[in-house]
């Protein structure tokens, strides 16, 4: 094939940024076949790649877990950071205030951050830490084979295992209490919403918490889990059907009047709620409370923007950060002068 | 000298022929909450400008009001700023330990005490001077709220009418202080002359202890050890700290939050750096391994408590192989211990931190210039080595007031390592983290964030390939531990050197490290006046540079000073020098307290049978 | 022999001169979650009833399904157990590792695949026997989820048919695995035995490997060392275990979930004991911490990175003497590591777990039956010294498949230590928790609800006196801590001694521990046959009882075999022999695989310079 | 006096244990004058004495902190645990499933429980280990000299401490979403009703949370912190009036009918909730987290009885525990028979 047709097919799939999606792939997943994790890579990649953004101005964060090795199965052009079991949190916190020209995407599992990560999860949206939060919840410790995690449903029986006597934590309601502006659940099964709602997590100034169930298909989907497939599939009871629009892009989306919310996010781009079933305002804290209480273990699926809200400043702006990331100052930035010193030395005498 | 008559003595030390000048320890017997720091640190500070070398140290309990503290100022006109066993005056502002208190007092000691508290009828042997604390306060009348605070005023003011320390020097030494508000220095100031004068017309001198103005403070300076840690740090670069509360660092933390805002902010007054009290020591230490990973400047401080429970990170950061900076303020252990006494037990544990084969590096300061220049020195070694860099300190070095020259800015530019660039990148082609491309074991890093299709790595605490890509082949691991000991090795000899002091014929070697030396270089003095030389051996980090092993083995005997329960540096030099393990000799002491001249002395001589 | 020609033998030993019986490794490689452990089981289970002494080993990625995994059994006519360098029967399952995995066979070996798989043309001096897999599944048409699972059982009927292992044998086995259920029993035999008779038709024997029935097995036990650990736990009371998930510990808390319900119920079917899973390490040491002070005989499990997590609690429990027992199953550090690789690699850490000066008890089981022991005797061992016991297994002895002689019934009563009920309060009128009132270090504790008004104390692990009231004092903290190292003086004698064994002339003398001493017992025959007598002692504990440091003194030199990289026995064995510390050589090799006998004998014969 | 005499009095300050109020008292205190914990100790001190409990049947747990300290100052007859920062849920966990038959009463700081134990408190409410929970909250960590704690007031200012940019974590909120069956919220300056709450959360089955704002004069205490005993004079606003009214006892209270309501618990005490302003109901979970999230931060304190379901089961009963304490089994309970090995071992031929 001449390379001017090769050119010419490959600028056809090239983003505004001159990259096609085969540059936002990773290595090769070694995930068990069909695990929800394996579909939530590919709606990251495909969210990255549709917004254009480089995979150098991403930093992939993990904890320890099948979930948290996901991020060597996407995006290999972007810096990784597989650190300990339950302490992502404190690292992306870190790396984040370091370099916060960075875009920080942070995957974690139910026991990693419901678990052992518990408390640093918390605390990390408490200070609204400028991060996309992606909790791939199956209810299991999937690499450790298949023990309960805190968010396993009450009385689920599993064979080896036995059954879980606790009421699960919720990981939306966890984040809500903590005062996160950025609240979502969703469905390794509903690809398209995992996508719009990465995309939506993505433009948001602090601390996006993403809740997205993902079947684990060797511990821990069977039909009667609700974190199965099957389950999923049945009982996912989506909020609005939710669509992200790029700053400036005309919005495509047939106009039916009252059947459409839009929220404006702080780069300019536009969230796109259409209506389904009843009305749920995601700007109303209360109301998001309160569905979480009431469908909790209710038997349905909830998904969708649960939360939005961008009053909170992020953690760099508390922190009155230089736009220049820390990591990227000059030694003379880095250095106080000399004179300082010796100021400084008058003042202990 | 219980049997000693007390006579009138003269005012002026010329005209006293028993005049002890300059050379004493003065211990205030306060309890804790009641603000005696302003009035000790008067008093310290108007000795210091008056060119006298003094050392202070606060013995306070892990409480936060009404126990008993004791705050000692040692004058030595030689010098030393050890603590001392003995002391020769008392300000007995408790009744609640007065009588121990006294029985701490030499024979013809002195002793101030407030005339509202009963003074135990024992001690004909040392003078007492009663003070009328309650009528000068009622007198000046401060507001009530101030009262038991300005009360301490008053002992500043007669002891020092009574000892001649100048009131021109409490002055500034309060001027200072308040940094200039008149209000509260004016208030106190008119406690301490009302004082002053009283003693002056009310009691007659009966006691030899006299100070003197001299020079030998000229340019120096007087602060803390965590104060000149955390200005070594930030004139290290330091842009990232995490830390969480915890006696005896936090005042480290403090003094960055202190100096930071000064010195590091842009045009915009924007901060260049970040200081986040964490949730706890776990995420103090991820926290910083992470700001570390993405190329910031990174450390944390903490104590015992806090060392365990970064362990993990640390064994993380040292196989990952990420530049971070941990303070060790050390405090008494096993576990919580005593949150408020000094130790030097944590040597162990540090060295290997961390599950599986771990060897940390660490440095041992021994003063507050190396305070200071291990601040900054700790970053670019953490980045060279791209491994944790400790620094351990303690308690007495951390939270105790010490004279020192003044700091030496750093005299050579940031090592930031070993780093790609996207040019780099460019040139090379290449790019593989953990390939020993130059020998040393020390291999190259990218910073995310670097804008190449080559620089992202994926790093991880698992075992992997030098491309950082997860690996269980055998001798992927074996290759990659064997690289990170050729680094620890590189590492090794470039470390701060001990300091090695010498007299000729000296037979025995002391062998030390950290805030032990005031004691041990006193020690070697008393030695001396005991006709015993001996050569001496600061270690300044470990692993041991070569001369260390060469100091034993040029001495019959070395003993190992420290202040630990299990002699944990003794056993660190029983591993580094195998040959000459029977050479060396315990010489350790664990009580809380920093260690004394004369218990060094004592026991070597014991030990060598003198 | 890459030369022989290869021709057709009997299929029966006896008419076989070339033959080689009872004597193979044999390697079946698949990719994990394709279900093979049955089949494995049911091989290595057959040969164990056919009296001959196997070892199974398990090498597994850290992963849950699509990776190489390589299942070894060991036949040894000798008894010889530990892992071999050479395989000389080959299973070939997995095509992704074909080629690789054939390199590894000795010339002369054997090589079962899948016909459907592409056999790589090299290797023409092995014998190669293709298995129509796929047929044989077509032909009983399982359920399709369970196809990949079943065809496993095609090496099954193969691999017997070629080697003469009897079937019944390989049906007695699938009939304790599956506890008696006809019909997988019956499904898996029908391809098993469709699958032997195929072979018996279709192939003909070229190779000289072959199994014959012995007596060597009689009423010896085959198991994983974790379940061997559970059990002993069990049979030591214990009452309470809180755990956390992780590689390689897991299975000694699922034992104990597996079994406990079984032998710990009451009359009414209520449970005598609590499993907990913890929300982590930390409250995993907590947890097990809080019932061991309230008086449950109380333990917890985990691995490297839990055992970094612990450290503070650990810290906590060896100053305020609280009996707690740790299983530390050891697998490839730092940091996270290789999960799924064993090591050696935690002595250092472990001893000194805990800032401040900390000295932990560890028990070093060599074996299934001191897996079992050191697991009940642990508890008698934490409860008399009042100090945490750490088990060091590793994955090696926790997750593989031994050969062990029947578990013997404790011989000693249990030890619940020092402890006063309301009774002994009344007598004796007062108590103080903390004072040693038999000189041996090791005082009395009362338990919590201990009915009495004197019983009563504040447990802590801040500085204390002898009743346990917060002190500051130096005299307290220095008596406090000469007790504990008086108490651990007691114990350190009263530990598990060493296991030695000798030869007449022997001057040169391995040390070793833990799962490597299968490697090292046949190491010695081997250097035997080399000409080079050596003679063993096996470290069972540490601290070390007196032996150990006579047996360094005893030979010339001696060998520290041990499974990491930095030489931590070897370390721990210099502090505790300085005056022979030079007659001590390292020998160590970390790369995540069990020892061979092959590398110790040729490093040791290297080292001595033959 | 003549021992008769002495008797009588003592007799005449007896309970129904035989012991006086002394008997329930523990070392002198080393904390601040005036400090709230002083006073939450006192309470404890006389709650334990009026409902009569041997002080031999209580275990005091604690974390680190100089609420954690307190323990040490009451009921010195009862044995206590003061282990480490943040992990008192853990300590208690072990502690009470050992020995089932003392009762277990916690004491926690806001920065022991809120900041390094969240986590560990969280899932021991979760698993509802059968206690008393109290957290004694000033806003700043005592101990180490006035630093903010996770609880302190947003945008506070303290002096040599800077301000504080962050929401507080609501203790009570925390409990509630984890499930907690008994949540109550009180006042070290309201004594009596710190009292009552601690009588009914002593006959509270699983695990029961106090959250008592409990002021730090020496660090916490100027007027506009919400930690202080002016701002808690002024602004407490008790849900109702409680009073803890023991087993087979007359209700003593005046009927005014439609201001009184009676919860009975399991061991057959009775609260007796006399009606204030507003009706508030403290068994339905949702209005409870409805007043929780309206009132944070609204410039009230809201005290009283938050929550109070028996529903859920306490852990014991979940693990099926027998009666007989772990701690006190006998070695035949303890160590299975011989038979038993031979057996097993038969198994593993
Ligand atoms: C400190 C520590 N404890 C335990 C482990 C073992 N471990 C590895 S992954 C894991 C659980 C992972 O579960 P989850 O976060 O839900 O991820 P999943 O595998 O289900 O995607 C555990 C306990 C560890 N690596 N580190
Ligand atoms: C692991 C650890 N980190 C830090 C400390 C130091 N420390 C002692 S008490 C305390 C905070 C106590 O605050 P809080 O729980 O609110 O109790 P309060 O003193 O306010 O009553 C801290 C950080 C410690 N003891 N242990
Ligand atoms: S075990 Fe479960 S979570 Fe892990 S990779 Fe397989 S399916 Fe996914
Ligand atoms: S510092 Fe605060 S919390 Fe601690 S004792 Fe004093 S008043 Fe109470
Ligand atoms: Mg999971
Ligand atoms: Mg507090």
């Amino acid at each position: 094939m001449s390379t001017e047709v090769k050119d010419k097919l490959s600028s056809a799939n090239q983003n505004s940024v001159g990259l096609t999606k085969a540059d936002y792939k990773g290595r090769e997943t070694t995930l068990c076949q069909g695990c929800g994790h394996n579909s939530i890579s590919s709606q990251i990649i495909a969210a990255m790649y549709e917004m254009s953004i480089p995979p150098e101005r991403i930093v992939k964060m993990s904890g320890i877990g099948c979930s948290s090795k996901s991020p060597a199965y996407f995006m290999s052009r972007s810096h990784g950071f597989n650190a300990l079991h339950g302490r992502m949190p404190t690292t992306s916190t870190g790396a984040v205030m370091a370099n916060t020209s960075l875009k920080a995407i942070g995957v974690s599992g139910d026991g990693d951050t419901a678990s052992i990560g518990l408390s640093h999860f918390i605390h990390l949206v408490r200070r609204n830490v400028p991060m996309v939060y992606i909790v791939e919840n199956n209810g299991v410790y999937g690499l450790t084979k298949g023990q309960f995690s805190a968010t396993a449903d009450k009385d689920q029986e599993l064979k080896k295992i036995g059954i879980n006597p606790f009421m699960p934590v919720d990981i939306c309601m966890e984040a809500l209490t903590a005062n996160a502006g950025f609240v979502a659940r969703s469905f390794a099964g509903d690809p398209k919403q995992v996508k719009e709602l990465l995309k939506a997590a993505l433009s948001f100034k602090g601390t996006a918490v993403l809740d997205i169930i993902s079947p684990c298909v060797t511990f821990n989907n069977r039909d009667e889990s609700t974190k199965s497939y099957a389950w999923g599939k049945k009982f996912e009871a989506p909020l609005h059907d939710v669509t992200w629009v790029p700053k400036r892009e005309e919005i495509m989306i047939e106009m039916e009047p009252g059947k459409l919310a839009e929220v404006e996010m702080h780069d300019g781009s536009m969230l796109v709620l259409k209506k389904l079933e009843q009305d749920y305002d995601p700007t109303d804290r209360m109301e998001a409370l309160n569905m979480l209480a009431e469908t909790c273990c209710g038997g349905i699926l909830v998904t969708g923007l649960i939360y939005l809200s961008e009053e909170q400043p992020p953690l760099n702006e508390v922190e009155n950060l230089v736009s220049t990331p820390l990591a990227r100052l000059t030694q003379d930035q880095m250095r106080p002068s000399e004179e300082s010193l010796l100021e400084l030395m008058q003042s202990f005498r | 000298m219980a049997e000693k008559q007390l006579t009138l003595v003269a005012s002026n030390p010329e005209d006293d022929p028993e005049a002890v000048i300059n050379d004493f320890s003065m211990v205030v017997a306060t309890v804790n909450g009641s603000g005696s720091q302003t009035s000790n640190m008067a008093l310290i500070r108007a000795l210091f400008s008056m060119g006298i070398p003094i050392s202070g140290k606060n013995l306070f309990p892990s409480n936060i009001q009404g126990l008993p503290t004791w705050f000692t100022i040692r004058a030595s006109q030689e010098g030393y700023t050890a603590r001392r066993e003995t002391t020769e005056i008392l300000v007995a502002m408790n009744h609640a330990t007065f009588l121990e208190d006294l029985e701490g007092l030499v024979g013809g000691g002195v002793c101030f005490y407030p005339d509202h508290i009963a003074k135990p009828d024992l001690r004909d042997d040392v003078v007492f001077y009663p003070m009328p604390v309650r009528e000068i306060i009622k007198a000046n009348d401060p507001p009530r709220e101030l009262r038991d605070y300005m009360s301490n005023m008053v002992y500043v003011g007669v002891v020092s009418q009574m000892i001649g320390i100048e009131i021109e020097a409490i002055r500034g030494a309060l001027e200072s202080h308040f940094k200039g508000r008149e209000k509260p220095i004016n208030m106190n100031m008119s406690i301490i002359e009302d004082s002053a004068n009283w003693a002056s017309e009310n009691l007659v001198k009966e006691d030899h202890y006299y100070v003197q103005a001299g020079d030998q403070t000229d340019d120096l300076i007087l602060l803390d050890g965590n104060t000149a840690a955390a200005l070594g740090a930030i004139y290290g670069g330091l842009s990232f700290t995490a830390w969480y509360p915890i006696t005896p660092a936090s005042s480290l933390s403090d003094a960055l939050k202190g100096y930071l805002p000064r010195l590091r902010r842009d045009e915009e007054g924007k901060q260049t750096y970040a200081v986040i009290q964490a949730e706890d020591e776990l995420a103090a230490a991820g926290m910083t391994v992470g700001a570390a990973w993405a190329g910031a400047r990174a450390m944390t401080s903490t104590s015992g408590p806090g060392i365990s429970l970064m362990a993990e990170f640390v064994g993380l950061a040292f196989f990952a192989e990420i530049p971070i900076v941990i303070w060790d303020v050390q405090r008494m252990g096993p576990s919580t211990g005593l949150p408020t006494r000094t130790s030097q037990g944590d040597l162990l544990f540090v060295r290997f931190l961390g599950h599986g084969d771990t060897q940390q590096i660490m440095l041992l300061p021994g003063n507050l210039e190396e305070c200071f220049e291990f601040g900054w020195r700790a970053f670019d070694l953490a980045e060279r080595y791209q491994t944790p860099i400790f620094v351990l300190s303690d308690l007495d070095l951390g939270m105790n007031l010490w004279m020192s020259a003044q700091f030496r800015y750093p005299d050579e530019p940031m090592d930031r390592g070993k780093m790609l660039s996207a040019e780099d990148l460019d040139e090379i082609g290449e790019f593989a983290r953990y390939r020993d491309v130059d020998g040393d074991g020390i291999a190259y890093r990218t910073l995310p964030g670097t804008d190449h299709p080559k620089a992202a790595y994926f790093t991880r605490g698992t075992g992997h390939d030098d491309a950082a890509v997860y690996s269980e082949r055998p001798e992927h691991y074996v290759e990659n531990m064997e690289r990170i000991a050729r680094k620890l090795e590189t590492a090794r000899v470039n470390l701060p050197a001990p300091v090695i002091s010498t007299q000729d014929g000296a037979r025995i070697g002391l062998i030390g490290f950290g805030s032990s030396d005031p004691a041990i270089v006193e020690a070697i003095d008393r030695l001396k006046d005991e006709g015993m030389l001996v050569d001496y051996l600061r270690i300044r980090a470990v692993p041991f540079s070569d001369e260390v092993p060469q100091f034993i083995d040029a001495h019959e005997r070395s003993y190992v000073i420290e202040m630990n329960t299990d002699g944990q540096m003794y056993q660190l030099l029983q591993l580094a020098a195998p040959e000459n393990a029977l050479k060396l000799s315990k010489l350790n002491l664990n009580n809380g307290l920093p260690l004394s001249a004369r218990w060094i002395t004592e026991s070597v001589l014991k030990q060598e049978g003198r």
